[in-house]
């Protein structure tokens, strides 16, 4: 019973919204936090495209490649994600600033 | 016939309390009432969603899993209660404040 | 059934919308928390319907770590919340009352 | 019909929370918001029927992501508000915002030209998951075909882990990793870090066993004993190691090092990375418990943070 | 089949040391040392079988693509390996006096040796995988390691410049792998040379190809995205800052060339090559700006390094061109090869040198070099040794590589990209003759006498130098090589 949009095109079009989104995030605010955070969301929007075109035909089931890579992607994207959170903690107890510094905004 | 009738009637019953909770989340006027509102929904709405499905399910491995389910569910519901509501209870100094609003 | 399971969980996906106003709106960070618990739980009856209505019951692997994980945030913002970062509420009274 | 319309509610729902996440008021909404996204992303790829990539989405985005930014933002603490960043300038995010929309809806319509019913290398999996040694193919894949890309990974997540050691202060090194936690004893919080533990441990040993058969593995398996470890952790219920402690370091490469000695031993029969077939079985599965311990430790302690002075709780 | 085992050893034996050297740190610089000589070993033998048979291919783990990863070593990849493990060979001597600390272990003294390994390791495991996915998690566990070792000496600057690094750099791979993604939504594989037969200029490819070449040139600091690199490699400790600088945009630019030349050279239309050009160009021209007006020895080198990248650029436009096949494109391609060679041995040379200076004068400010190659003249003959490299005068291996890419501009009437070579060199000579000139130059009144720093110690610098010079010399082995395996474009143009 396929609708006007088979069940995977609109997980695939929700992953490229979400790249979007994410990279929107990622240079649109200065806070170093919400840049990882968006950075993640940019990475799971990635994996979110990759996972349903490995889905395109639902009688054989998804894909197993797809699946494993994006374990492994998302295995990638958290030991970045911690090793920046720990050089954002760094740079804030040694700088004082959540930001790089030719972001910050002293006049604030 | 009868366990989809009693299927039917417990999740639906399930559903109701996950609403009832989410309005009392939206509506009462302090913290510690919301809270009172959120573990409304959690157990029982959890717990009667959970009832409705052990009908269902084939092997008693999965009734064995709905049931751990529910379990963490609960343990989880009640530490977060008890710690947000005391972290909660010295509101202010210690919460992060929100940082400035742009 | 499975349309009896998909359209609950439908109904339930609406209320957990609900839920996220109060992540929006809610002052405290408090109230924002609760609301994410409330959505946590949701997502597990969510995933629960799910599986009763596909007969796939390899999914409710998924909501056994999502129940077990489902405190992991909240301690998370009861630590962060604490005083110095690495406590927590009681020790932060016993601290200082 | 009703398919349909949970696959629109959901993906709405998760469009929602992720804008809201990254363009929500403050960071903690922010952060709250990212934790509620990881959740829904789990529930999509169960309509996908990717419950292994459920599993890992649940365990590492709703959980470990979400406790690593609360973490970082407990820290912010002694960060006045001046600092804590602002939006760019109006001009530049609308110059970003065309830009962002104009990559999505290329995606997009590369998506929707994209030949439908595209089978990707269903048919090679089906074919050569005989002899890969496991009946569950991301498992075949993970740990035979593309073995090499999991021992990167594996290798990935230690290199991250020394970067994050690199951070400490000199004078830090040697002491224990992390901040030394300040619990009351026998406190909710302490008597949910005793409750929790063993069944989580049943639950993660459960997934690393079940890996070879049906969803689970290895990276499941050691995400939700890394999550059990820092509860207990973080529930003072023991200190931390030291970072300089011998058997420490030898736990985390364990894993990573009986991969790479196995994927060695394949040029015996043949080649790198090659497993026998009737040994495959037990390779994958020796190769597995080990590494789900190895992954397990390794991602508490990316958690934990580098070793700090230890200064006395207020 | 011995060559397959080389092609083991060359990613089996540093990942090996990685692990050995993170247990026993007691011991951590012999077996670095040793491993890193092991593997220039694997790859010269690697390099001798494969002129006399031709390139290797290996399928992992018996599983041939497009199911299984497979890894090919040709005439440039093996160029490639045996460079890089020179230079970290050689870097690894020298950090025997920088990071070996007695008694109890140190931070630094713990990082450093692991993560050169690592980096070794995903060097050679990017010059060898024919699989896009595999190429992405090497350049992520490379990226991981170079930002770690950008914060060993812990000072905030560094710590700062590491963050902006990992910021872009993950950008540049997110970017990468989304271009990845549709290219196996596309064609139902990842391996090059399954995407390579059944190339059609479709929607998804343009923009999976667009996609990848911005995240690559993200990571290899091409002009407009370059901000990053300079503080970055001026922060690291100078043994850090002589591998990051030589061979880690290196790597990012080597799949850009195996993406655009043995994969789609067909969708290579003159928007991308003139676009390519164009930011390199403009990379030569502001690097040496920059480096001109810098007060500190290694920002010059560090801006140097800005610009000599812009000049792997110019190879898309000069081997580019749509009309039929053009004979000067193989010179062209060539050129641009061993000026990455040859750059990579030149700059960590200068690296190693700043490094000694730094400690000799306890200061990176260039003034206070004055006469500095009275106490060390090793050093400064080295220094200079490579600064001739870098301009690209006989018989040094840049000048060879500058050679065969200015007699491919002539020949294919790109006249801007011949004034944008010969430009380069002459503002190259302008920011490299003052350091020189400094150091040479006789010291002011008796300040702070310089340290003396020990002979063994300054032999490094000088071997690298002397190895971007022979690479000029004995050139036609490593032009001889690099034809192994050229790709068809390389010789027909893109």
């Amino acid at each position: 019973m396929m609708t006007w949009a088979s069940g995977w095109l609109i997980y695939g079009l929700t992953g490229a919204t979400l790249i979007g989104l994410g990279l929107f995030g990622f240079a649109s605010h200065t806070n170093l936090l919400r840049r990882i955070l968006a950075f993640n969301v940019v990475g799971s929007g990635i994996f979110l495209v990759f996972g349903a075109t490995g889905f395109r035909v639902p009688e054989l089931g998804a894909d197993a490649v797809p699946q494993a890579l994006i374990i492994t992607g998302i295995v990638v994207a958290l030991s970045a994600t911690a090793l920046a959170v720990s050089l954002i903690t760094r740079h804030a107890s040694l700088s004082g600033s959540a930001t790089l510094p030719d972001d910050d905004r002293e006049d604030r | 016939m009868i366990t989809d009738a009693l299927t039917i009637v417990l999740t639906g019953t399930g559903l109701i309390f996950f609403v009832a909770g989410t309005v009392g989340l939206l509506r009462f006027p302090d913290t510690h009432s919301r809270l009172h509102a959120l573990t409304k929904a959690d157990n029982l709405g959890l717990g009667l969603v959970i009832a409705g499905l052990m009908v269902q399910v084939p092997s008693p491995l999965d009734a064995g899993k709905l049931v751990l389910v529910w379990a963490l569910a609960i343990l989880a519901a009640g530490t977060t209660a008890q710690l947000v509501a005391r972290s909660a209870l010295k509101k202010g100094q210690s919460a992060p404040d929100d940082e400035g609003m742009q | 059934m499975s349309v009896w399971f998909t359209s609950l969980a439908v109904l339930l996906l609406i209320t957990l919308a609900g839920a996220l106003i109060r992540v929006w709106r809610g002052p405290a960070p408090a109230d924002r928390m609760m609301a994410a618990q409330l959505a946590g739980t949701g997502g597990v009856a969510v995933i629960l319907l799910l599986a009763a209505a596909t007969k796939n019951w390899l999914m409710l692997d998924v909501a056994l770590v999502l129940a077990l994980l489902a405190a992991f945030a909240a301690v998370g913002f009861v630590k962060a919340a604490s005083r110095n970062g690495v406590g927590d509420p009681e020790a932060d009274e016993e601290a200082a009352p | 019909m009703i398919d349909s319309l949970f696959d629109l509610v959901l993906c709405a729902l998760i469009i929602f929370v992720a804008f809201a996440a990254v363009s929500g008021r403050d960071l903690f909404t922010a952060i709250v918001f990212f934790i509620v996204y990881g959740l829904m992303v789990a529930i999509a790829w169960l309509r996908l029927e990717a419950i292994d990539v459920a599993l890992a989405e649940a365990a590492i985005g709703a959980g470990l992501t979400g406790v690593l930014l609360l973490g970082a933002y407990g820290r912010f603490k002694n960060i006045d508000a001046a600092r804590m960043g602002s939006w760019v300038p109006l001009p530049v995010l609308i110059v970003i915002a065309l830009a962002a929309t104009g990559l999505s809806a290329a995606v997009g319509v590369v998506l929707i030209a994209l030949d439908p019913n595209g089978l990707g290398l269903i048919p090679a999996v089906n074919a050569n998951i005989a002899q890969s040694g496991v009946f569950n193919p991301v498992t075949a894949v993970l740990l035979n075909f593309r073995a090499y890309d999991t021992l990167l990974e594996s290798i990935v997540l230690v290199v991250a882990l020394v970067g994050v050691w690199t951070l400490a202060d000199n004078s830090a090194w040697g002491q224990r990793v992390g901040k030394t936690q300040s619990v009351r004893a026998n406190g909710v919080l302490q008597s949910f870090g005793r409750t929790l533990p063993p069944i989580g441990l049943m639950i993660g040993i459960y997934f690393v066993w079940a890996g070879s058969s049906q969803p689970g593995g290895a990276f499941q398996g050691g995400t939700i004993l890394a999550a059990v470890g820092l509860l207990s952790a973080m529930a003072g219920l023991f200190p931390p190691p030291r970072v300089n402690d011998a058997r420490l370091r030898l736990s985390v490469i364990a894993g990573p090092i009986l991969f790479l000695a196995v994927a060695i031993a394949g040029t015996a029969w043949g080649g790198m990375f090659v497993l026998p077939a009737d040994l495959a079985y037990g390779l994958i599965l020796a190769i597995e418990i080990v590494l789900a311990l190895s992954i397990a430790i390794t991602l508490m302690l990316l958690v934990l943070g580098p070793p700090e002075m230890t200064e006395t709780p207020q | 089949m011995p060559s397959s085992l080389a092609l083991t050893a060359i990613i089996g034996a540093p990942l090996l040391g990685f692990f050995m050297t993170i247990v026993w740190s007691r011991a951590a610089a012999v077996v670095a040392s040793l491993t890193s000589m092991v593997v220039l070993v694997a790859a010269v033998f690697l390099a001798v079988s494969v002129s006399a048979h031709g390139a290797v291919l290996t399928s992992l783990g018996g599983w041939d693509a497009p199911l299984g990863i497979e890894l090919a070593a040709d005439g440039l990849s093996v160029m490639f390996m045996i460079v890089s493990g020179a230079i970290v060979l050689v870097v690894g001597a020298y950090a025997q006096h920088e990071f070996v600390h007695p008694g109890t272990e140190t931070r630094s003294g713990f990082a450093f040796w692991p993560l050169m390994l690592v980096l070794l390791a995903a060097l050679n495991g990017i010059f060898v995988s024919r699989d896009f996915f595999n190429l992405y998690v090497c350049f992520e566990l490379l990226t991981l390691s170079a930002v770690a070792m950008v914060t060993l000496n812990g000072k905030t600057e560094s710590i700062t410049a590491a963050l902006r690094y990992l910021l872009f750099a993950l950008l540049g791979s997110i970017l990468y792998l989304l271009g990845a993604v549709l290219l196996y939504a596309q064609f139902g594989s990842l391996d090059m040379g399954v995407i390579g037969q059944s190339v059609s200029s479709s929607g998804a490819e343009i923009l999976a190809a667009g996609l990848m070449t911005a995240g690559l040139a993200l990571k290899t600091a091409l002009f407009p995205f370059h901000g990053w690199l300079p503080p970055a490699h001026s922060g690291a400790p100078p043994p850090a800052s002589a591998m990051l600088s030589s061979l880690v945009p290196k790597a990012s630019y080597f799949i850009t060339i195996r993406l655009w030349f043995d994969v789609m050279p067909e969708l290579a239309g003159n928007p991308l090559t003139l676009a390519l050009g164009g930011l390199g160009g403009a990379a030569i021209l502001y690097g040496s700006l920059q480096a001109i007006v810098q007060t500190r020895l290694k920002m010059v080198v560090a801006y140097s390094t800005v610009a000599q990248l812009g000049y792997l650029f110019i190879v898309f436009p000069l081997a580019g061109g749509d009309s039929a096949a053009q004979p000067w494109s193989a010179g062209a391609w060539t050129g641009g090869m061993l000026h990455a060679l040859s750059h990579a041995l030149a700059k960590s040379a200068m690296f190693l040198c700043a490094g000694l200076f730094i400690i000799s004068a306890r200061t990176d400010d260039l003034e206070a070099l004055r006469g500095i190659a009275q106490t060390m003249p090793m050093t400064a003959f080295a220094f200079t040794l490579a600064a001739i490299s870098l301009l690209g005068l006989p018989p040094s291996g840049g000048f060879i590589a500058k050679y065969l890419m200015l007699t491919s501009a002539f020949a294919s009437g790109g006249w801007i990209w011949a004034f944008l070579i010969l430009a380069g060199g002459l503002l190259a000579a302008l920011y490299l003759y003052r350091p020189v000139r400094i150091m040479l130059s006789l010291p002011k009144q008796p300040g702070q006498p310089f340290k003396p720093i020990s002979r063994w110690w300054q032999v490094a610098p000088l071997v690298l130098a002397l190895g971007a010079v022979f690479l000029g010399i004995g050139s036609n082995e490593p032009y001889a090589l690099l034809q192994i395996g050229r790709p068809v474009a390389a010789e027909t143009g893109l």
